[in-house]
């Protein structure tokens, strides 16, 4: 049987269900502030994670470049205005070591463009580092492994 | 097709010199010309990189217009194209993306085939105890799995359904062949992981993307700002003498506001990175180019844009879709510092791409203005009605030099 | 298309009288047929209220057939209605559902368009250092966008891509315009919101549905019941000269058992509501109607229904579905207390609307009867076969109309 | 169709022996032209078991090609299938999929039906109060529901469009017919249950597939590894005179190794179950068969896999795929061990079945492969050419049978 | 970063959870008991709501409009015969002031029209008011903002 | 008011989540360990539940049944590779008798196939009675009610 884990605390729940509204607000500045400063942001695809491949879809090496890329969404970037909404479950915490958990979710991503229905956009899993210390917590990782191989032309928001 | 049934189906090229017929980008009965004489006909495709399948029996799966092929490393270390699809009842056997096989068994009936294709067993041939099995005429030589032509060329594995198709050297043409050699120069590479995206726009709209010179320092901020991509810089787009292939070269500037940059909405000279690993360029090549995107006609890109690599390949799904392949590589003696520089850099492409995201949308913005359109025309005016290598950018000229090849073997 | 050509397409229009054959509801090409005749053809379509874009420079993008038009107040403070499609390769440029801008850049090279559609710049039109450019004989003049022709009608903004369709009012004919004239009476409007469904089914089939004064009374128990709309009410239903326009005029009764209503399966006598505040009425026009559904041909419904007002437009997307955009709005001087009303009555419509809901339904239920039936008819033969106007509401007189108009320009 | 028009849509039937051309697969006129000549044409289709409409007013809804049709339990306890299409404006109107009703009403309109499919009440048909109704002309009598020819069959409903098709007995034939009547020999049946899945694939793949007794002992593990259908074991393939329905028989063996099931690459002489009940078979019938499949062109299955009995419903969506309705059940009178056995060996069917979801998957694969290669042929050589009952499973003679016929009643 | 949140119970949780169970299993004659008798509900959409225009998709001003909505959704709508399926994720407490708290939360309704498969239907986010005194809670507020702007023909139970 | 139910531990969801996590894993072999030696485990659909019909479309009566039908997904079935990804939401504490609680819980099934976006497989309520005594949570029985009538094509995984 899979190696048993520690409890989840409503704390890291609440967390997460901060960041799910926040981007779901589309509120990109306050992205990087869940973020410890050297805090790593990747998305990958199954295919990558699984066969060994570095290439991220995603890479942000701290909030620098993640507040480069926010800003690039929100002043320059060329794409079809969209609302991403997000859905997240089975969070388990895999290791708690001294002042940081490891989590793993499956996280959903819904998507509507205009004049469309909602469509399934992402989904996958996530496999987090929080940090405790400090007032808040903030992610040291963040790694979301997309099921969905095949994009549906763009992604443009974080996850 | 002859130019009465053109008429016929309300299909006409405008006699406007410069002009493409929005019809081309969603007909049906055209792009299932297109699958017949443009990608099951005379024309190389890309497959694979060698580097994907680098030992005997690694194979992979992809596809040339809609048919699926395997592309297999075989007992003698060759490389083989097989169409992926049993000569039995025609079922698209081979399902994983990569594998490693000894041979292939179709599971409906488990008729295996080698890697090289050759139909090696079909359960009870002679029947069972007396008793059913293939006619007498039957012969395994006569059924294996259709074999492709194939041509690895530096690191790259091409493969044509026709018999006809030239040499990939005289297919690229001498002047795009140097250009192909930069690259991919017979170094071992090294590949870095994929991105895959379905873009809902015609096929041929992501080839004019890429030889339109004109639109990287407007449409992307990122180029235009940062200069790794602008109007002032030193460029060129160079085609092959057929017009199907083309290059687009160019070369780094700065964020700089001059008489160009000024007069580019898109240019911010405000805009600062936090971090600028994302466009900062090594050099490694013998010329100083920091961008240069071939096109193989029909469905390959080469990039290279500063020290990102990639193969972009174009998998079309109907007239109104195509799914794009990225595949990203170094070379396989890249340190561990250029790896992660490509990696960093890989931001700005794929479907996620800072840059490149915005080319995804806006050909879906000229596959939606298609609609309810087809009578109508794009125009490709700019930098003239010639087809002609330049030493600048402002020009769609490597667009023109498709379409005028398009229109002929498409019989337009 | 000549009956000929017709015959071979193995359309027939059926020879008994008020029949509709089924084939006119999925038949591809009769519908990319009716995209050409109708929607851009000698039509007007509906495409905004005046209020929804109040400011200079303020606009909206909406779609007429299947083509995406901007509708933006000028810099005149005149009204302009333009196709969302760059003159250069075709780019759906815009991409809100509403703003406001001082001008119209497409992203992919950057051309401008004023917002009265006219081509301002080019980028690099000359080229960059004496290279590229557009060729000499390129005027931005004759590049502007494709501009409709627009007509404002009492807070309606109305559009024709044709030069031939006649001035509005003609169009509508006199005694349709009197009605419209009833709601549209030259106050000012104020947006209340929007609903947007699509629905699987024929965009002529809600045409059908809103002309049918037959089923409302029958359909919908909220209307039986409460004497909405039933057919023991006064009513009419007007056409205009030409069959494709109508109005269905009725006047709410009670929720009394008599002759009529008890010969109605879905006249519920028991059905008592907890709060009557959905279905009170509350009189505000010179005549007693409490229904008055104007359909104008082929894209739009003018809702009154109690002190309910909307537009609903038809936004055709195959021949098999259609999105349908409500706008409902009051009067711009409305007190709180009437707003609270128009908006506890919308209840009543749109895609969750306890009477609206039923109509997507089962419109949906005759798209999918006409599926593999295709050489089977529809009967409007209701009140006879006649068309004309009735002071009664037991009639698809109405349809009738429509589809004598129908058949007369789609050549049938 | 004829030769000729046949050609000018590039459709050629292969001149070469046993070989089914793959744009029978896809090309959607070839489809539409199926709906018509066979599922609407002289053939019996399966609709329903009389068990699931028991009582007098009990209905089911479920499809023959592409129409909706309605099975209900009349008034004399006689059985009717009628078009669920409204003779009005042609409303799908029943939407449930089981019901019990005293008539049928259209919502839209309410006009009502009853059981038998007799127009009984147009509302308003008089008008009211004297204005508008139906005119003279209309008689309710004229409008009814269209009703097919049924016959039932020890237990099973066949309905039929046409009035040509001949008695259901003489339609299968006197072998299948003694066939059919093993398993259906007139002891009331009992419902277990549904399972439903959307297979994309033409629907002729599937039935290839249950006429294909080639593939059982090969693609499924389960049956070649413990002999629930394997080349060694005693079997026959049978068809009727025109070859469009068969059965195939077997007999259950061992998980032994021997020389046929040695040389079977799927055969697992290892494999154990940690639950046998999954495959243990109870004699229950007067024949020691094991398997009985019953293909009864051209939509409908009916299964005895050991003791799993099921009939299966092939309802087409488009060239590319259809739903595969099963419908599982045993005797009226099966004691509650037999019921659980049956039960429990449903495990192996259906969309989640260890041996069925198999067959979806590689017709999957077949329909695939066919994309894109509407030139190339499918082989069913098998056996060798002859259309004929065998007494061993390596052949594919009845799918030739069925291409036979289907070749002729198509004029291709 | 976004305003601190307060703890959700499981009380909440658990009151949302049989909320969307009631509504699940078409238990509409339950569905106004959830209310407080002067409770309001709501659907709109993003497009409405973030244009400040006051039309709802549904609006019950007390639990008198949604009775008369529930019964004529069970005896006198005309409609095909639908399951929907509700999630929920990321509930946040953005408030709580007395005996009420505010709430919101992601909503995701899934849709299985007869012969269909499964599809998204909705999704968007509610903010919710919920009292706590007495005996159970109730919802004194509930607005659900569609993300779905365009709806798939008919929206017919609540949400 | 739909019955009151008792509160829902940390402990069950972080059982579902293991469970999930296990299976969104493609850990088979891992499967029958969460359930008792006498579990059951079955799938059906809405129609058959409502309608009372006894038909499983997987039926599992013990572990060994799920052994066997883990080792055929595993070893001897041809289909098609593809990922499922496991979404839970308002599971509630139906009883409580002794050692086992009585839960119901919405799941949501998203499958990605190759090359193709990722899309809504199956969604449903299961019943479920897990056994709490032992060292570990253990199914004694999970029956899953399948919305989604209409397969897409097969069923391969367990839900
Ligand atoms: S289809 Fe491949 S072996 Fe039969
Ligand atoms: S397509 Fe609009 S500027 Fe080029
Ligand atoms: S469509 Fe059935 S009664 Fe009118
Ligand atoms: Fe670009
Ligand atoms: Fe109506
Ligand atoms: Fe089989």
């Amino acid at each position: 049987m899979m190696t048993e884990t520690d409890p989840v605390s409503e704390a890291i729940l609440r967390f997460y269900h901060r960041y799910d509204a926040a981007l779901d607000d589309r509120l990109l500045d306050e992205w990087p502030n869940f973020f410890a400063d050297d805090g790593l942001y990747r998305i990958t695809t199954r295919e990558n994670w699984d066969g060994g491949y570095p290439l991220s879809t995603v890479l942000c090496e701290g909030v620098g470049m993640m507040r480069d890329r926010a800003v690039a969404i929100q002043t320059s970037m060329t794409y079809t205005p969209r609302a991403y909404r997000r859905f997240q479950s089975g969070t388990l915490v895999l290791d708690r070591s001294g002042i940081e958990v490891e989590t793993r979710s499956n996280f959903l991503v819904l998507e509507t463009l205009p004049d469309r229905q909602s469509q399934v956009a992402y989904c996958g899993v996530s496999y987090d580092r929080i940090r405790l210390d400090g007032p808040d917590m903030r992610f040291s990782k963040r790694v979301c492994v997309l099921d969905t191989e095949m994009i549906s032309n763009s992604l443009i928001y974080p996850i | 097709m002859n130019g009465l049934k053109q008429e016929q189906a309300g299909r006409c090229w405008p006699e406007e010199a410069s002009r493409v017929p929005l019809w081309v980008y969603s007909d049906p009965s055209v792009y299932a010309d297109e699958m017949e004489r443009i990608f099951y006909g005379d024309h190389w495709s890309y497959v694979a990189l060698e580097a994907e399948i680098p030992e005997v029996g690694d194979y992979k799966t992809t596809f040339i217009g809609e048919r699926s092929v395997i592309v297999v490393r075989t007992g003698d270390d060759e490389i083989a194209v097989h169409e992926n699809r049993c000569a039995h009842r025609g079922a698209r056997f081979c399902r994983e993306k990569f594998g490693k096989a000894k041979e292939f068994a179709c599971p409906y009936h488990q008729w295996v085939y080698s890697l090289e294709g050759e139909l090696q067993a079909v359960p009870f041939q002679r029947g069972v105890r007396r008793k059913g099995g293939m006619p007498e005429s039957f012969d395994l030589k006569d059924n294996g799995l259709n074999r492709l032509r194939v041509q690895c060329e530096n690191g790259i594995i091409w493969a044509t359904f026709s018999q006809e198709t030239p040499d990939f050297k005289e297919y690229l043409g001498e002047r795009m062949y140097a250009h192909y050699q930069r690259v991919y120069d017979g170094r071992p590479l090294k590949v870095l992981g994929y991105n895959r995206q379905h873009i809902p726009a015609n096929w041929k709209m992501m080839m004019e993307n890429i030889k339109d010179s004109y639109h990287p320092g407007l449409l992307h901020v990122f180029f235009s700002t940062f200069g790794l991509f602008r109007a002032d810089q030193e460029s060129a787009t160079e085609l092959d003498d057929t017009g199907r292939h083309g290059i687009l070269i160019s070369r780094k500037g700065e964020q700089e506001l001059n008489d160009v940059s000024g007069s580019i909405r898109s240019f911010d000279g405000d805009l600062e990175l936090s971090d600028t690993r994302l466009i900062e360029y090594e050099h490694e090549w013998s010329t100083p180019q920091t961008v240069g995107m071939i096109t193989v006609f029909p469905s390959a890109i080469l990039q290279q844009q500063v020290n990102s690599l990639s193969t972009r390949q174009i998998i079309p799904k109907g007239a109104g879709g195509f799914d794009f392949v990225w595949t990203h590589f170094g070379y396989a003696d890249d340190d561990e510092e250029m790896t992660q520089r490509r990696l960093l850099q890989a931001n700005l492409f794929g479907p996620a791409g800072i840059v490149s995201a915005e080319d995804g949308e806006v050909i879906e913005y000229c596959q939606e203005g298609a609609t309810g359109n087809a009578s109508q025309n794009a125009m490709i005016e700019m930098g003239g009605h010639e087809i002609e290598c330049t030493d600048y950018m402002i020009t769609e000229t490597a667009i023109r030099g498709m379409y005028a090849y398009y229109k002929k073997i498409m019989g337009f």
